[in-house]
């Protein structure tokens, strides 16, 4: 049974085409990363996938449900953290789970501490580093209670043993809770260490040039990064993504 | 004779609010011409919230109306303005009431209410009244309405109200509402004080004494015009005014016209007693920090013979 | 298309329940005209009274300019030289509070019967509004922005004029509605001060010689004035402020 | 410290001044009074003046509540109900329009010379300023949140509390400001609708008998009560919006 | 003769320290880059060095001219992309130039063109992707005419194709121009592509840990990527990293 159906989306802004005709199944518990180039329409699609957007054409589906155009079902994590400059870290992170019910402040307090912003609390939002926000957002997104997680670029300021970190904390929590998680990225590496398939999306207008499912067994630790195996796969997508750039300029 | 526009004088004359009735002999003299012949070119203007006493003082306008309460209290507050000329002879103003409220006489005033806009001489001028006929001010209660006019107010909470005849009185003619009238002269002579009169600064008396005769000259003639021809005066006013109701003005000059002058030997003509007795009735009733010294206050020396 | 004209449609409608009223609880003329019975007194008189309107609108306009005008240097002024906000700010304030009954024999006695005092009358009911929109506008410019800015070494004057000004156009142009609103009222208020022309003489005239059907003809005007005065600003701004409504639907 | 006391000082300067220009330019007292001969006057009549102090400022603080609570609350009718805002927005402006003298009788007339038709009176003019600069505040809310916000599903009413509201408490306060500044001059104005007590009657009594020194009493205390109940709003809004004022030197 | 010499500076936020005593000399075109765990403080040297912030402590100067605390002599790329949302993307991108001087819009089309953003002139910054935006705000920094350009985590939201097309651009202008730059990374293999020399930051309180010279030749190619030397640095720099983050936690 597949849990998030995409089919046959389309949307444009005024007269440029975004998206044509793109068709993405994620099955429950699943873990898809979605690699494009800047500007393909990565965000665009969470859009339409979160109901911000109404696509032009197409369906958009959560187990076997009709959700086109509507909103709440997903937890997000946009590209920019979004935090609300009024409210402290804690109460910012808070914010996913307010909105659908009743906050845990004590688990809060607890994800934050693992996320090395213990310190931060009581901090607002501008007196925090680039990626500490955006580790605040990923927070927020993690706490929010919905199954299917949607990531947009959640790690892109974060230094390689912080983003390490997280990637780990990501995975646990992944399985431990059963999550359905939808991710974007441009690091390969990234990509290949936490999915279960990978997407590639051309240059806009966006369609899905390649799916590779990824072929390492889990739980996979940092060592992958350096098989043989990994810098084929990681060669064989850059190659696609360079096509699907091609493809269109 | 005639003088040349160029060489009339610029004269300017502040009303107390709105053109009215009591105004028409200054617009009958403008548009007649009495003011040029006088060699005066004179401009009328309405003062709004700016306060007429004020302006005339400081002789920022050279005449002014106003009345002889205002005058009083102004002087007691060393405001250098004199009385020039009695607009009307006697006090036309009166506590008015719809004749549905039942109050012929002071002694009904007990137990009802009165609309005014909360200053003391209201209240000892009631008590004035009523204490002549054994009725007790305490018992009235006083309500302060503010900026609301007759007509509304009487519909609501109030039950009388203080008026002039010439204006409120006849309004109500005209809409067919009866109204029972108790006039200030009828109970006292003290109050039968100058409403309203021209006034000057005393400046303008020291040093141009030929313009305030010019002046009253000219406006002597024109109240005179307004007493011989009420409806010419009427119609004068309204064409200089068109924004006025015609009705109305015709009807008030009609009555207003014969009280102008009324039983005095010329218009305009103040007499002292007149002066002194609302003045001492005032400082009696504490309504005045200090005597008045009523020949400084008005002066007939400018009217013409 | 019909949305456009909901607001005449209920003017429509409240002038018909207001007529209707009237007739039925036999409200008197005098207090409350019918709507009918104004719109006549106003064909009847137009010919006389358009030139009060005229005088009143030109001089409401001429107002409206000097008085934002003044009321932006004024927030310019507080803002660029911080030394001069605290001892002036209050002052600001106080000007809002002396009654015009006050203010007038002083202004006449100062300025005269001519056109100066009752400019100064609308300036001061009309420069407050703008002066305490742009301050509050001016402040709380973006702090990344201001941060950028800074760092790009820009001058105070750039400051202002290429990123604070932009930035609290919204936030003037609320002042601004403000003020457009109230300078007709100012106006009135002002004619007061002894005029021989405008829909303030007109009024009183009207009210003294209990002629209401012409006083609300006076008010209707008022009115008519204002709304047209309102509209300009909110077409200004829709012009100036334009980005702002490329907003996703 | 010296700084917080500028306008102190600068207000003591300009009594010295008003007094130097008054002794020599000879201006008499009846037309402007010595800021000395106020003071005596201010103080002599004391013990009468408070009670109308005190009953103006209450009128006022009650008008100022009614007043800001219906613009506050006309603003969010207008913001969440769109359909509303085409037709009701006009009319807020002519509310504005009305003048004292004519709305005077027929709010005597409803309502009799009671405190109603003076709250209704404070409310119109204070209700305006709020109106305008919560919807120009609900309509700036930062585009990126508000998308944050419906891609996780809040509701219309969280959508509110959570984000509009705090986000344009700023500007609120802005409106606030000026409500308050306004509301002592309404009650000033109100009590011409009829009243025993208050500053507005002490005033017009001194005026009718040219006591200019107590007409300045008057104002002076006007210009108090606006200052103080200015200062509040500026406290509260200090504690309110604190985390803007947590900004890089 | 070295161009930018940092020394010994200090400074802390509150009660926190955020750099302790870092030495850096950067010389007359040369390319450092600056490494460091998230929240280090590597936003902050920056703004320490446009003069955003004071240090507590030491000395910032170049050319030996002492800058500290001076604004206007580096131009600068921040670390969220800070366009403003009331200019197209072409006004934007001028904004460096005009600041100090004439902007030239010609120079200005033909780079937005090299960059992908030629159909995106007259966008507002808002309808761009989050990739867009940022390879807007680094044309920006590229068109300001300062000698030295600070450019923080510029690459961060691209897919690694078009990142390493504006690697290459910016090397080029970089030689073409002779501009010395600073640059900050989580990306050790863009680090190591293009710098002359790669600069360790320790968790905070932050200071220097480490300094590596890169060994390549230039002209560089995508093939040293692929080199045992290039793999071997670039562990020695992650075991630097790791070093300094285990320091202070
Ligand atoms: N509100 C908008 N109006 C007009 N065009 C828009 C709007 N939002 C996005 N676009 C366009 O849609 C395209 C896709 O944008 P999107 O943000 O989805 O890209 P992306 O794949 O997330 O890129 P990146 O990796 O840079 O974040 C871009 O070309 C952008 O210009
Ligand atoms: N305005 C501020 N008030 C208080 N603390 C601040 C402020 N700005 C930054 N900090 C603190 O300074 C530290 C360094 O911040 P900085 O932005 O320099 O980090 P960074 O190295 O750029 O991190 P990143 O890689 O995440 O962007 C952080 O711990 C942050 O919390
Ligand atoms: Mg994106
Ligand atoms: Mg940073």
């Amino acid at each position: 049974m597949a849990q998030l159906k995409i089919r046959n989306v389309s949307v444009s802004f005024g007269k440029k085409q975004i998206l044509h005709s793109v068709d993405l199944q994620v099955s429950n518990g699943e873990f898809v990363t979605i690699l494009g180039p800047s500007g393909s329409g990565k965000s665009t699609l969470f859009h339409l996938i979160g109901g911000l957007l109404h696509p032009d054409n197409g369906h958009i589906s959560l187990n076997n449900h009709e959700i086109t155009g509507e909103r709440g079902h997903i937890s997000y994590m946009p590209q920019s953290p979004s935090l609300l400059p009024w409210r402290t870290i804690l109460d910012n992170v808070l914010l996913g789970q307010e909105l659908s019910g009743i906050a845990d402040s004590e688990y809060a307090r607890m994800m934050l501490q693992k996320a090395g912003l213990g310190d931060y609390e009581k901090a607002y939002p501008h007196e925090l580093s680039g990626g500490m926000k955006q580790r605040a957002a990923f927070i927020r997104a993690l706490l929010s209670p919905q199954s299917v997680i949607c990531l947009d670029e959640p790690f892109s300021a974060l230094d390689e043993l912080t983003r390490l970190d997280m990637q780990k904390w990501l995975l646990s929590i992944w399985q431990e809770h059963q999550k359905t998680i939808l991710f974007v990225t441009h690091n390969i590496d990234e990509a290949l260490f936490l999915s279960d398939r990978i997407v590639v999306l051309s240059q806009k207008p966006a369609h899905i040039v390649k799916e590779f499912t990824v072929p390492f067994p889990r739980p996979r630790n940092e060592d992958i990064l350096l098989t043989r195996e990994f810098l084929e796969v990681k060669k064989d997508i850059y190659y696609t993504l360079k096509q699907g750039l091609a493809v269109q300029s | 004779g005639e003088k040349t526009a160029d060489k009339l004088k610029k004269v300017k004359v502040v009303l107390d609010w709105t053109p009215n009735t009591n105004h028409t002999g200054l617009y009958v003299a403008k548009e007649k011409g009495y003011f040029k012949e006088q060699g005066l070119d004179v401009d009328i203007i309405m003062p709004g919230d700016a306060g007429a006493d004020q302006l005339v003082a400081s002789g920022k306008a050279d005449f002014g109306v106003s009345y002889q309460e205002g005058i009083t209290q102004a002087r007691i507050q060393d405001v250098p303005i004199v009385s020039i000329a009695a607009v009307i002879q006697h006090n036309t103003s009166g506590f008015a009431s719809p004749v549905a409220k039942n109050i012929s006489s002071p002694k009904d005033y007990e137990g009802k209410t009165y609309g005014g806009w909360g200053s003391p001489v209201e209240k000892q001028i009631l008590s004035s009244l009523m204490d002549k006929e054994n009725a007790d001010v305490e018992k009235l209660k006083i309500v302060n309405m503010g900026d609301s006019d007759f007509f509304t107010a009487v519909k609501r909470d109030i039950d009388f109200a203080w008026i002039f005849y010439g204006w409120t009185g006849i309004e109500a003619e005209l809409r067919g509402e009866k109204l029972n009238m108790q006039y200030l002269t009828d109970y006292s002579k003290k109050l039968d004080y100058y409403t309203p009169v021209l006034a000057t600064n005393e400046k303008m008396i020291a040093k141009d004494p030929e313009t305030v005769k010019a002046f009253l000259k000219g406006a002597a003639k024109g109240y005179e015009f307004a007493i011989e021809k009420p409806d010419a005066a009427a119609d004068i006013l309204i064409k200089e005014v068109p924004d006025l109701n015609s009705k109305l003005v015709k009807k008030s000059q009609q009555w207003l016209s014969p009280k102008y002058k009324d039983d005095a030997d010329r218009w305009g003509e103040q007499k002292l007693s007149v002066w002194k007795n609302y003045s001492d009735w005032m400082y009696d009733h504490k309504l005045l920090e200090k005597k008045l010294d009523a020949k400084k206050a008005f002066t007939n020396d400018y009217l013409p013979e | 298309m019909k949305k456009r004209w909901s607001a005449l449609w209920l003017l429509f409608f409240i002038l018909i329940v207001w007529d209707a009223v009237g007739r039925w609880t036999q409200v008197p003329a005098w207090l409350l005209p019918s709507p009918l019975k104004i719109f006549s007194a106003g064909l009847e008189d137009w010919s006389r009274f358009y030139v009060h309107v005229l005088s009143t609108a030109s001089l409401s306009f001429v107002g409206f300019l000097t008085g934002t005008t003044a009321g932006l240097l004024a927030a310019i002024l507080l803002h660029r030289v911080p030394a001069l906000r605290q001892p002036l700010y209050p002052f600001i304030i106080l000007s809002q509070n002396v009654p015009v009954i006050v203010l007038a024999p002083l202004l006449v006695i100062w300025f005269g019967f001519g056109l100066l005092p009752k400019i100064i009358v609308i300036t001061l009911v009309c420069f407050f509004p703008v002066t305490i929109a742009a301050l509050d506008g001016f402040k709380q410019t973006d702090r990344e922005l201001v941060h950028y800015f800074t760092m790009c070494g820009a001058s105070k004057s750039q400051m202002f004029w290429k990123l604070e000004m932009p930035h609290s156009l919204p936030s003037i142009f609320s002042g601004l509605k403000i003020a457009a609103t109230y300078s007709v009222m100012g106006a009135v208020i002002s004619e007061w001060l002894g005029s021989e022309r405008g829909i303030g003489v007109y009024m009183t005239l009207a009210s003294s010689s209990f002629r209401t059907d012409r006083v609300f003809v006076a008010i209707f005007s008022i009115m008519m004035l204002s709304l047209l005065f309102f509209f300009i600003i909110v077409l200004l701004e829709r012009r100036m402020v334009a980005h702002q409504r490329k907003e996703l639907g």
